[in-house]
């Protein structure tokens, strides 16, 4: 297997070969259509490329190479601001999904390499309206019908449902037993009849959760992943692959020295703001958080890379670094008082305060609250006790609503 | 004067809340956050006929000659609901500055058109990130005055201006029309708050005060204004924690609502002591105006209103989860509006050096 | 009844004679003894002065003014630092509790006086090792013995009680109904057969908390205090009395131009701390919080002395107040850096930093732990839901330990 | 260098552990906290004997020739049972000082001597309340010292100082025996750190290093001083918390284990994240001793670190209830511990404005 370091130089030249073409200033002013038709030709040029579905198995059109290596290339890839967030998902957990479970190995190897190519699009559909923090909770009706499966309900916060080709979803086959065995799992297709995809805005405008209903949608028991009632166990598997995703350690808003120059740029009381004590605090203290940040990730890489599995400390770099990101947000508008006011919406979230500080609580609450993230450690790391859930155990359909 | 509020302090606030409650639009205040110069000209025609112009104008001028703590109830209303209505704190800024100045003209010129609110006034003192810089840029010379002041709430629409400036070497306010002013309009993230900056070449200027006693009229305006937005802050705040314990009450998940988990529950209750707090300190400025120390306790007021609002417009979000950042739901206004009335009237940073200012003089 | 400002100008008056006998200065180096016989001596000298008593009946041997009289005396009585410390339980609960329970009208007026001239001291014995905050979970047993009764058991954390005559108990009559139904309230002689106090130092070295055992200790029915089965309710009613006790907005530590003062004494960087803008910022924020309390207090001053309820916001000040004093009293030793290393145990925490930070916990617990607090204020206030409680409606005796 | 522990360093871990684990005895803890001058002397005997103050003195001085890696594995182990040996984390500093110089027999005067537990050193770098003053007040004239030096860990038993001094106008770090220096005691809260001022009046200086050589050595040296220290704390945190974990999982209140309750549960979640952001920083910065963004690191190890222990220590009293503020548990054993160690090598801000003003060079 090629070598990381040689393999770092070797991405390194082809996206500066690219980032005339796709990167951040040739996506600067392109509608949405035009940004996803772009993002489409660059994922089939990095098909082209070789890296494309970097640590995905050779017999299904991937490269066969490690994870490390693939979080190599994002990292560099991350940098130029290629319009790859379409993909993300789909390529993230739906994919492997399919390939883990689906026992059509010539139908999976097809659309793992539409997918890579940027043709095609997967999405998740997990949570509903009353259901999201916890996702047992769901509704999604699926009801044996023939030989197959009839879905009916509604999905909620899917991204990209409205762009997508196929999706992987829960839905209760049993609600007469506890909520976590009730449920099984199955891929769809988005264009089927009776799947409609109704996108919504986001506090900042944008355009990438949906609303999806499901009226009398019609699944053979191919599309069938996991056994009747073992859905919750592969919605599991799927959350789990996010795991070992890169994180940021600067939570995917500006950087540190981004500040530092903004500090030194913007005056408080006719000094430059650096000068001022509250301001290397704040600089300080959030290049610490995030350096600790980075060198767990670091040492998460270099364990993976010796075969050994990560501590769990790496659970913290979402919670850590976007509630990091939405207070340095906050202080940068302030420290420019009535100049702080204004908003250009074409602006990027790593390069603009206003932008970071409008999309961060989707940050905060996108892949798991902070509240449930601190749980998570609490329970899994720590050892300390579930909260109280009175659902525990009793059959979905006599929990109170 | 008491901080116990009278009844006929009472009635204003419950009569003012009962307006607006009836004028409420969400839709109409989604519309306005993405349009630079659009406010809710609907709410303003009501608050008009209601007088709330005039409340704080002597009577001679036409007013009511009512105070701080009246309009603090106001003010407390129009936050909680996130107008889109950003004149009653400049138009007193104003007021109060032509009645701190000795040109009587200008007052029988203005101050009735304010009350009847046929017209707008603002007061300029910020330039660049500071809310008031000690010696300003913007300068006056054989009257015309030259230079540009930061973007200020309502000016937009303004009709006249009290603006801190330098004249003959040393600070002024001065009184200019804005007819022919040139508006930089600011493209905002809170875009009903009407933000402009105004830029001066060779307008006609009016003295009002120069020199220390300007100062000192600019620096209790500037109070006067932080403790009136303090006031609508704590609305904000106290309506953002409202709506985050209600939601908290009829969401539920695992099988209880979510506010039954202390994480939440817990989180709502410390939104509620910075509320209470907050408003304690608006109270008491409220009540000091004519007090020695009225500057100190306007920066405390608008400290703990700020970190109120703040906190409270950011954890009612979180408390929401994907619900809270949708468009449609609307309680982004209350983050846009938390995070806007921090920055107009300059950084916290710059109140609490100004507190401390205030308090080492008081105990040196 | 003697106007409130007249009332404050006589109480000044004769303060400020008692100053120089009783006050902080006369008190430094005395030994805990020494220290308690002259708080006696004091406490006789107010009786006599007629400021004992100040809003309890003139039938008991009070003087019959309003709460705020008290409150305005209190206030002014903090100031000098007199050894009341020994007192403020025994006649802050235990006296208005039998004064308004006990039959004996005599026997109590007997009690009022002997406490108010501080010949005795009663003392208040409710927590126990396993129940703190949840007083409901007390274990100390109290049988039915002949005509009286017999109480078992230990209580915990009962200030005073080495020193104390009398005190008051709650204790479990009934352990076979749930916890909070199976509760009594007594009286009792610390002085009795069987009572033992056995004092333990705090973290600061500081003698004030007790293990009181109980041993074969009779009681008349006499001595019982409300109805048998009732404890639960007269031990509220004794926790409500200390809800418009004067707080303190600096939380019993050191004040905001004390640590203006220090802050322009002690450098950072060469200069004078206070021009730096992380000390500024300290010094408005906790000024500003502090403003708040005292504007809430006073708030419902006026209210009381108008004959309203004041609003339930009262609740928050020992909870902010007290957390004030923890982050301040670290910052201001911190600041001292190497400097500030020493300690002088014979320090007030009202006058030293490293005495406010080492006794600062013992506040944040005692009267309600900041969580209770919290607690209390979400649920009373704001009208949010109880904690799951497993031992809700059960039986005591089948609670597991 | 590697972030990853090798399995000889995994073994120092383990094994000073055990060490520790077995000599641990809290009451004689509690007996050192409030007499001045008192050490926990049996267990420095242990540490004598186990090596640990050979450990990071090179071999050709007698030394085991390791590095910061493994002094902060034995730091972390002594800083989670708030040992009463205040000498390793002053031993290194001093040692590092003289291997900077160039003063041969001083380093073989000396350092044979530190390795084996013979002798004590310690750095004196901070005057008043800076750990390292710009213009150190401290003199050497004609090879001799006057000025005082602020406390130091160990200084009451110390043999020898490296000081921070000024020398013909320029700073220098000369080496001081302390046999005939009059030592201030500090009467502390936290009195087994055996902190002492240090005055001079014409001790015998031997220089080491002047000028800008001298102040790149002192400040690398502080560095690394924080980067022990820092480790001392991150174990200290960490233990602070697991004593609050295990207390929250057995004490019950209203029927369940106080740790079931998202107050008490999400905040010990939270101390955790301190101290693994704490952790990270120390393997970072332990590993980059020899990059010129050590202190940078360094100040980032600090400043988590110190903020991890503070936290852990303060809340893990507060989840205790009324049992954690009592002497006999013990528990303010680390709350001492956490603040004399975070005010010992000065304040945090001195800290962040260090961390910024390396950060801005580099970025300049």
């Amino acid at each position: 297997m090629i070598d990381l370091d040689e393999f770092r130089a070797k991405a390194r030249d082809w996206l500066s070969t690219m980032a005339g073409e796709f990167g951040r200033e040739a996506r600067r002013g392109l509608s949405p259509e035009q940004d996803l038709a772009l993002g489409r030709r660059y994922m089939a040029a990095k098909y082209e490329a070789g890296f494309g579905g970097i640590n995905m198995p050779v017999e299904f059109g991937g490269r066969g190479l490690s994870g490390l290596h693939k979080i190599v290339f994002e990292t560099e890839e991350m940098e130029i601001g290629f319009p790859t967030v379409y993909f993300g998902i789909s390529l993230g957990m739906p994919i492997p999904i399919i390939m883990k479970f689906c026992e059509d190995k010539a139908w999976v190897r097809e659309r793992v390499i539409a997918a890579l190519r940027g043709e095609e699009i997967w999405c998740q559909l997990f949570s509903e309206p009353a259901a999201g923090s916890d996702l047992a909770g769901l509704r999604m009706k699926a009801e044996q019908d023939g030989n197959g499966w009839k879905l009916n309900g509604q999905k909620l916060w899917t991204s990209h449902a409205h762009l997508a080709d196929y999706g992987i979803i829960v839905a209760r086959s049993d609600p007469n037993v506890p909520k976590h065995k009730g449920l099984t799992y199955f891929w769809v297709d988005m264009h089927a009849q009776g799947v409609e995809a109704k996108p919504f805005e986001l506090l900042d405008h944008e355009v990438v959760c949906n609303e999806v209903f499901f009226d009398d949608v019609k699944l053979t028991d191919g599309q069938r992943i996991g056994p009747v009632g073992g859905g919750f166990g592969v919605a599991l598997a799927t959350l789990m692959i996010e795991r070992y995703v890169a994180g940021d350690a600067d939570g995917f808003g500006p950087t540190i020295p981004f500040f530092v120059d903004f500090a030194r740029d913007v005056e408080l009381n006719g000094r430059p703001a650096i000068e001022d004590g509250r301001i290397r605090s704040a600089i300080a203290r959030n290049y610490a958080l995030r350096n600790g940040l980075r060198s767990i990730r670091d040492r998460a890489f270099l364990m993976m890379e010796a075969g050994m599995e990560p501590g769990p400390e790496g659970s913290l770099s979402k919670l850590a670094s976007v509630r990091s990101r939405q207070k340095l947000s906050e202080l940068a508008i302030d420290l420019r008082g009535a100049a702080g006011l204004a908003y250009d919406p074409d602006a990027g979230s790593k390069e603009d305060w206003v932008s970071s500080w409008l999309s961060v609580p989707t940050g905060r609450i996108a892949g798991g609250a902070d509240e449930m993230l601190l749980n998570t450690i609490a329970e899994r790391i720590l050892g300390l006790p579930q909260d109280h859930r009175p659902d525990k155990g009793v059959p979905f359909n006599q929990i109170p609503a | 004067m008491t901080i116990l509020y009278d009844e006929a302090q009472e009635a204003i606030a419950v009569e003012s809340r009962r307006v607006l409650d009836d004028k409420y639009d969400l839709q109409r205040l989604l519309d306005l956050v993405d349009v630079t110069g659009s406010f809710d000209e609907e709410l303003w025609q009501s608050a008009v006929e209601q007088g709330w112009t005039a409340l704080a104008v002597p009577e001679q001028y036409g007013g009511l000659g009512l105070g701080l703590v009246e309009l603090g109830l106001i003010a407390q209303n129009l936050g909680a609901l996130t107008v889109g209505v950003p004149f009653l704190s400049g138009n007193d800024a104003f007021v109060q500055l032509l009645l701190a100045g000795s040109d009587e003209a200008a007052r029988e010129a203005w101050l009735p058109r304010i009350a009847a609110g046929e017209a707008i006034g603002v007061a300029a003192l910020g330039e660049g990130t500071s809310p008031f810089p000690a010696a300003p840029a913007a300068t006056v010379v054989d009257g015309k005055l030259s230079g540009s002041k930061a973007a200020v709430a309502g000016a937009l629409k303004a009709d006249a201006a009290v603006v801190w400036a330098s004249a003959n070497g040393k600070p002024a306010l001065v009184l200019v029309e804005l007819d022919d002013t040139m508006r930089r309009a600011v493209d905002s993230f809170d875009n009903s708050r009407l933000y402009g900056e105004l830029v001066f070449d060779g307008a006609a200027a009016t003295v009002l005060l120069e020199g220390e006693a300007a100062r000192k009229a600019a620096l209790k305006a500037l109070a006067r204004l932080a403790v009136v937005t303090a006031c609508e802050q704590t609305g904000g705040g106290e309506q953002a924690m409202k709506i985050a314990r209600d939601y908290a009450l009829e969401r539920k998940a695992f099988g209880q609502p979510i506010a039954a988990f202390q994480s939440i529950k817990h989180r709502i209750a410390e939104i509620y002591g910075l509320v209470e707090l907050a408003r304690a300190n608006c109270i008491d400025a409220a009540a000091r105006e004519s007090e020695a120390d009225f500057v100190l306790k306007a920066c405390a007021a608008r400290l703990s209103a700020s970190e109120a609002y703040d906190t409270a417009a950011r954890d009612a979000v979180q408390i929401h989860g994907g619900i809270g950042v949708t468009w449609q739901l609307g309680l982004h206004l209350h983050m846009r509006r938390a995070r806007s009335l921090s920055a107009e009237l300059g950084s916290p940073l710059f109140w609490e050096d100004l507190l401390v200012s205030e308090l080492e003089g008081a105990t040196a």
